[in-house]
């Protein structure tokens, strides 16, 4: 038995939580454990708060609604370098559920905007007013309390920001991998490189060894060599229904050297 | 990277109606009091088409046109016993019980046309529009609606029939194998065009041109649908399905449709397809069921196809791209076999 | 047992329902209101045959917690046709034999109409982009998806 | 995009086209039920106070059942009915046992152990979905985990673990052996006079049959003290019977409605969720829902089953398959269910469409601790095709031919033999591999494009039984005993003999019940071929343009539909015109909309006069 608890506020949703309590976004995870009937919860606290459907330039960076959904991303000029990530995320249904906030607690192999957005410099903002790394969240995010309100995260320029998705099925299919690079330069070398990959662990994660190979560097084929022999150093991917650890392993470096090529393909 | 072409070729036969036989369908036919007709089946329509098919048999065997018949299945009360819809038995044994329904019922039709029009039955035929008339004098006729009219309302006839059809059973020898598995088969050959990439092993199926013989093409589109997507079936067996991707190990079931790999809309492979049609004799109207045999030669040819592309020879299903990695890793190296 | 009275449009009609707590959009469309044309498939939003329109938008009503739609417009492929006529979306799924079990074709048929509403002469890609959330085992797609630019050329005043 | 043509150049001489139904493209009668959302699928038929029946499963391979306390799931809100072992009034069926092949085997809800991962202990019914979870989510098993066998060749071995008590040496009996035999000729002989050897081993991995509508049944008391049951069953009698059989009930009391299946494609035969929700509904007096989450179809339901194959070839330097030899293991998972039928029915499909003068197979069910197998699209052969033509390919290589000429070489004829003992009849395997190079543009060779299934078969050697070498090792049990080896003939120097052409009746329809039945053959298409001397072999050349039909009112669909590739030339026939249901054929002066009218219309006859009588 389920009961829901409606809120106006997102901060009153949040003093709401307690134990076997989950905090319902938009109800993709949700309600497939509800129908399914999962017994770690019996109450469901929903918000109202027209903050969470927001999205909003702050200087350098776009603050983005936890509620708001993929559809959003896809439909607003300011989150225009977010739609690509978007759009490899479900069918046209499942985008107009699927929120950003909830993403972020999307067990693999699902996650594949929360890799994005990890590269982006991304912070996380719950109800009670507290912000941390995104990288933060995702290490602790079966322990995390309170209730995220909103991400903010910083606006890459022209090409600096790249997705790629690999799913077995098409237009639309689950991640054998992805991928997400952040990739400023200054003086045609790279600075402040963020790689990250999604599926290839237990949370997406940045990629130390990858952003260290390419850092200070010019983005060229010996670079791009150099990045892809240590593309799963300090790794330990999964095995899952799609792909054994072994096939991630051997293919990481492969659809890294795409993305950094800029190679469209596949 | 390196995208490899591949030709595989494969080709079948397929046994049609149930194994061993043993498993009788049976059909009941009546006419409503003006003439249409109602066929009445246990049977069951789970997208094959059965109920069109059979539509079109009694359609046909009465000789009056299709929109005058409509089939109603499966209801225990009122269908009389059929064994089921599998073993590509559907057609075979449906649609023979349909006929000899729809026979004995065009007997009772003629009958009483013959009464009304003064003549003897055996000069009577349908125009297959409604009428019955004498054969070489078409002005000599009586619609199939007023023939029922009379047949009810003067002369107390029903215009009914019952039909069933068998293939008694057949034993298997043990120490031989001697049986009679069926009575005749379907056929198919396929060609399929794919590409290999040889760094994730991934395969994209870019053509298929198939043949396949059906016995006689009942309803082309039912036909054009069941080869269609039973070849997109054959594509999704050999590349992407299973519930054990560890087997025999049974770790990582998949449990939903993200795990469960089928191909989507986007890679829907053109497909070429020659229809041939040799009559079984056993068959209605000389016709086999195409729906079951159609995905099974996609799959060895898919798997041919991938040697020829790349020398890895993927005796294991489903052909994963780990698997193709794996193979070119083996051989140090994609081994294209030759362009055919 | 709690229930939570729900008010919404469905299918043009104003309907008032009391919703079991916690319960899907699906179940209360099915067994509550009697609209039978959504289907169930999967419970987890992974085949999109209980796709119906919200507000004209696309959603899995089998992920779509009812009372959320408090308010709001539902329709359905129940919904679909035009008194006695057919939409030509359901013309085109007839006349391109683009149904066999038919299990999926409400699902689809949704999914393409929030596409046509808003994109009247979608390409193929975006046809396909549009049914990329629903499943079909039987049809192999492309006959759907035919249909679909079919129905996209009537719709647009085309002489089929 | 796709296209189809229909080539009605061959075997023309074989049929005549001239029939006013059969071969339209009429529309589907079901069709427009579909596209409204009207067609009512068995979960389309509401009932006031509808119960829902949910399963406690095994989440082991195999384990005994210590106990079950299920105290707590009882007292929980909304739990109506605790279904246990001592509801089910005949706890044990084996589906086929309706074709008395095979011994009752498995029960609908185990009493003392479980052999597979999900197999049911308990049922519990509840007011609402999401109550009968919770319920069976608050029960306590003890279990006792016993050893399991997940690989077939293991489960052969004499200390496997026993999966099922009715067949403890794990294999199911084919006669007084443990396996199907087919023999015909004499392979090891053959296999020595053969240039070539290819061997090779083949694997599939069980597949779901995925409908997207789930196995489900809701059963409701009706009236007469009967039971109405609406199901997706793939076979209504089948399902009524296993019912009536489990719930020791006379048929007369059931009464099953379905034939309207969301997808089926062989996993809606087993018959397991009728008898749950009449059971349910005759514990409880009410409706009752048995259905399928998703999970449950993909993980629980009955995939098509597992197979590996082992084929050896004995080749001739020219390309002639002189011998083939096949050891086939089905996994039938925990029960038998349909296993059992299709090791026969795949062992009948052996060689393959080929004519080879000697061959052999030794094909095993067997048990493991894996949910059980069913039928699926395909049974059978799907798996054993997949086998032959991959192995096909790698004998082409061997003898460096053509793929598609070493298949035609080959290829079965009019009147060739078979190794199950009967004369081929109705072939087209050539013709359809000449009709796919030509349409590829894969060269074959000229006298292959040349050659015809009606022409070189059914003649010497291809047209006898060979005397045929046998042997009697694999009786039920010696396995048990010892380690044998599977492959024919192997473990054992004795051996039997069975005369050449020896072979039974075979067997045929039986014939229609009443004269009236009977069919005038010249009414149903059929033609009588020319002599066979006189025949033209057929032209692999496909015509020009290829006739797609399609649906005429309206007009042929837009370009980017399936149509073929040059465009498709308009319908050849009028006819080939789709009709609505309703459709009017313009100009024939026919209307099925006509009124009823009584009487009858003759000129100068009063309509309500008949003709006189003949007798």
């Amino acid at each position: 038995m389920i009961t829901v608890e409606t809120f106006d506020t997102i901060a009153e949703a949040a003093r709401a939580m307690q134990d076997r309590t989950r905090y319902f976004g938009g109800g993709t995870l949700l309600m497939r454990a509800v129908n399914y009937g999962d017994q770690s919860f019996h109450r469901m606290v929903r918000a109202r708060d027209a903050s969470l459907r927001t999205i909003r330039r702050e200087g350098s960076r776009i603050l983005i609604g936890a509620g708001v959904t993929m559809s959003q991303i896809i439909a607003s000029p300011d989150t225009a370098f977010l739609a690509p990530v978007a759009r490899a995320i479900g069918g046209p249904a499942l985008r107009n559920m699927a929120t950003v906030g909830g993403n972020l607690f999307a067990p693999h192999p699902y996650g594949d905007f929360a890799t994005a957005l990890l590269v982006l410099d991304c912070r996380a903002r719950t109800a009670d007013g507290s912000d941390m790394a995104l990288e933060d969240l995702l290490s602790r995010r079966d322990s995390i309390r309170g209730i995220v309100a909103a991400v903010s995260v910083a606006r890459p320029a022209g090409d600096d920001f790249r997705f790629r998705k690999v799913s077995r099925v098409k237009p639309k299919g689950v991640s054998v991998m992805s991928i997400a690079a952040w990739m400023p330069r200054t003086g045609g070398r790279l600075k402040d490189v963020r790689v990250a990959y999604g599926a290839m662990g237990s949370a997406p994660a940045r990629v130390r060894s990858v952003e260290q190979a390419l850092e200070g560097r010019s983005l060229d084929s010996q670079t791009v060599e150099a990045a892809t022999r240590v593309a799963t150093e300090g790794l330990h991917p999964p095995d899952d229904a799609l792909a054994s650890a072994w096939y991630r392993r051997e293919v990481a470096p492969v659809h890294l050297r795409r993305l950094l090529f800029g190679d469209g393909r596949r | 990277m390196t995208i490899h072409k591949g030709r595989g070729f494969a080709c079948i036969n397929y046994p049609i109606g149930m194994n061993l036989g043993g498993d009788p369908s049976q059909a009941l036919v009546h006419a409503t009091p003006d003439g249409k007709f109602m066929v009445s089946l246990a049977s069951i329509d789970l997208g094959q088409g059965m109920k069109s098919v059979t539509r079109q048999i009694a359609a046909e065997t009465l000789g009056v046109p299709v929109e005058d018949v409509y089939v109603d299945t499966a209801d225990s009360d009122t269908g009389p016993h059929c064994m089921g819809s599998f073993a590509s038995r559907g057609t075979h044994r449906v649609g023979n019980a349909v006929i000899r329904a729809a026979t004995e019922a065009r007997k009772q039709l003629l009958d009483a046309a013959a009464e009304e029009l003064e003549v003897n039955p055996a000069d009577l035929e349908t125009d297959g529009k409604g009428n019955i008339h004498v054969r070489g004098a078409p002005s000599r006729r009586i619609s199939v609606a007023n023939t029922a009219i009379a047949a009810q309302f003067k002369q107390g006839r029903t215009l009914s029939g019952r039909g069933i059809f068998l293939v008694p059973p057949s034993g298997v020898d043990p120490d031989t194998g001697e049986m009679t598995p069926v009575t005749c088969f379907a056929h198919a050959a396929v060609i399929v065009d794919l590409e290999v990439d040889d760094e994730t092993g991934e395969v994209d199926v870019v053509e298929i041109n198939s043949a396949y013989e059906v016995g006689r093409a009942l309803n082309p589109k039912l036909v054009e649908q069941q080869l269609i997507g039973g070849a997109w079936m054959g594509v999704s067996h050999a590349l992407y399905e299973t519930t054990e991707p560890y087997y025999p190990a049974r770790d990582h079931g998949p449990v939903d449709f993200n795990l469960y790999l089928m191909p989507g809309p986007a890679q829907t492979v053109p497909h070429h397809i020659a229809v041939l049609e040799r009559p079984a004799e056993d068959a209605p109207f000389g016709g086999k069921g195409p729906g079951e045999m159609c995905a099974n030669p996609v799959l060895p040819a898919i798997a041919n196809a991938v040697y020829n592309a790349v020398g890895v020879r993927c005796d294991t299903l489903p052909i994963t791209p780990e698997k193709i990695l794996r193979g070119i890793r083996a051989n140090g190296g994609a081994r294209p076999q030759g362009t055919r | 047992m709690a229930k939570k009275p729900v008010r919404f449009t469905h299918n043009g009609r104003e309907t008032a329902i009391f919703a079991e707590s916690g319960s899907n959009l699906l179940d209360v469309l099915r067994r509550v209101v009697g609209d039978l044309s959504p289907k169930y498939g999967c419970g987890q939003g992974t085949c999109g045959t209980c796709i119906v329109l919200i507000d004209g938008e696309p959603h899995l009503s089998c992920l779509t917690l009812a009372e959320t739609v408090e308010g709001r417009k539902v329709d359905t492929t129940g919904g679909l046709q035009n008194g006695p006529d057919l939409h030509p979306l359901q013309k085109a799924f007839m006349e391109g034999f683009s149904a066999q079990c038919g299990y999926c074709t409400p699902g689809m048929l949704m999914a393409a109409k929030a596409l046509l509403d808003r994109n009247p002469r979608p390409t193929r890609e975006e046809v396909v982009e549009a049914i990329s959330g629903n499943l079909c085992r039987c049809t192999g797609y492309d006959p759907i998806v035919d249909a679909i630019l079919d129905a996209a050329g009537q719709t647009s005043g085309r002489v089929a | 995009m796709s296209s189809i043509e229909f080539r009605k150049d061959l075997f023309a001489d074989e049929r005549s086209d001239n029939l006013n139904e059969i071969g339209k493209p009429t529309i589907r009668q079901d069709i427009l039920g579909h596209v409204t959302g009207r067609t009512p699928f068995y979960d389309d038929h509401l009932f006031d106070g509808l119960l829902h029946m949910r399963c406690v499963r095994s989440p082991h391979h195999h384990a005994r059942i210590r106990s079950i306390d299920f105290s707590a799931a009882g007292r929980m809100p909304g739990v109506v009915r605790i279904v246990e072992v001592k509801d089910v009034p005949h706890n044990l069926n084996t589906l086929l046992s309706l074709l008395n092949f095979g011994r009752d085997d498995e029960p609908l809800i185990a009493p003392q152990k479980v052999a597979y991962i999900g197999e049911p202990v308990l049922a519990i019914i509840a007011e609402t979905e999401r109550q009968a979870r919770d319920a069976v989510a608050a029960v306590r098993v003890s279990w006792e985990v016993l050893p399991h066998v997940l690989d077939v060749e293991e489960a052969l071995k004499p200390n496997a673990p026993s999966v099922n008590d009715i067949y403890p040496n794990n294999t199911f009996d084919y006669g007084p052996y443990d396996h199907q035999k087919l023999r015909f000729g004499d392979v090891e002989r053959a296999f020595q006079q053969a240039d070539h050897i290819v061997e090779g081993e083949y694997q599939m991995s069980p597949i779901e049959q995925a409908p997207m509508e789930t196995c489900g049944a809701i059963a409701a008391p009706e009236t007469n003290d009967r039971y109405v049951c609406h199901t997706s069953t793939q076979a209504l009698f089948f399902s009524l019977s296993t019912t009536a059989k489990l719930m020791n009930m006379a048929s007369s009391r059931l009464h099953f409605i379905g034939g309207t299946v969301g997808g089926g494609f062989g996993g809606k035969v087993d018959s397991i969720v009728e008898p749950m929700a009449v059971l349910g509904a005759v514990l409880t007096g009410r409706p009752v829902k048995f259905m399928w989450d998703r999970e449950e179809e993909m993980q629980v339901g009955a995939p098509r089953g597992a197979e590996r194959w082992r084929i050896k070839d004995g080749l001739t330097r020219d390309g002639r398959i002189i011998a083939r030899s096949f050891t086939g293991f089905f996994d039938a998972g925990a029960y038998i269910r349909l296993s059992s039928y299709a090791v026969q029915k795949g062992t009948g499909h052996l060689p393959g469409p080929y004519s080879i003068p000697n061959v052999a197979a030794n094909v095993f069910m067997v048990f493991t601790n894996r949910t059980p197998a069913t039928a699926m699209r395909g049974f059978g052969i799907t798996g054993v095709d997949f086998a032959i033509e991959c192995h096909m390919d790698k004998g082409a290589e061997a003898v460096g031919m053509n793929p598609i000429d070493f298949h035609i070489l080959n290829a079965y004829r009019d009147g060739d033999m078979k190794a199950h003992r009967r004369a081929a009849k109705n072939a087209a395997l050539i013709e359809c591999c000449q009709v796919t190079a030509g349409k590829a543009g894969w060269r074959i060779a000229p006298d292959h494009a040349q050659a015809s299934s009606l022409i070189g078969g059914g003649a010497g050697e291809r047209a006898t039984i060979p005397e045929t070498v046998t042997d009697q090792i694999g009786r039920i049990g010696e396995r048990r005993r010892e380690n044998l080896p599977t492959a024919p003939y192997a473990g054992s120097t004795a051996r039997g003999r069975v005369a050449a052409g020896a072979a039974k009746q075979a067997v045929v329809a039986a014939p229609p019940q009443h004269e009236d039945m009977a069919v005038d053959l010249a009414r149903f298409g059929f033609s009588k071929p020319q002599a066979r001397a006189t025949r033209q072999p057929h032209s692999a050349v496909p015509p020009a343009s290829p006739s797609s039909p399609r649906p005429q009112q309206p007009a042929p669909p837009a370009p980017q539909s399936s149509s073929p590739v040059p465009p498709p030339a308009p319908p050849q026939t009028p006819a080939s015109a789709p009709r609505a249901p309703q459709a009017a054929e313009q100009g024939q002066g026919y209307r099925p909309e006509e009124p009823f009218q009584q009487g009858i219309k003759r000129p100068g006859v009063s309509r309500f006069i008949s003709g006189t009588r003949r007798r």
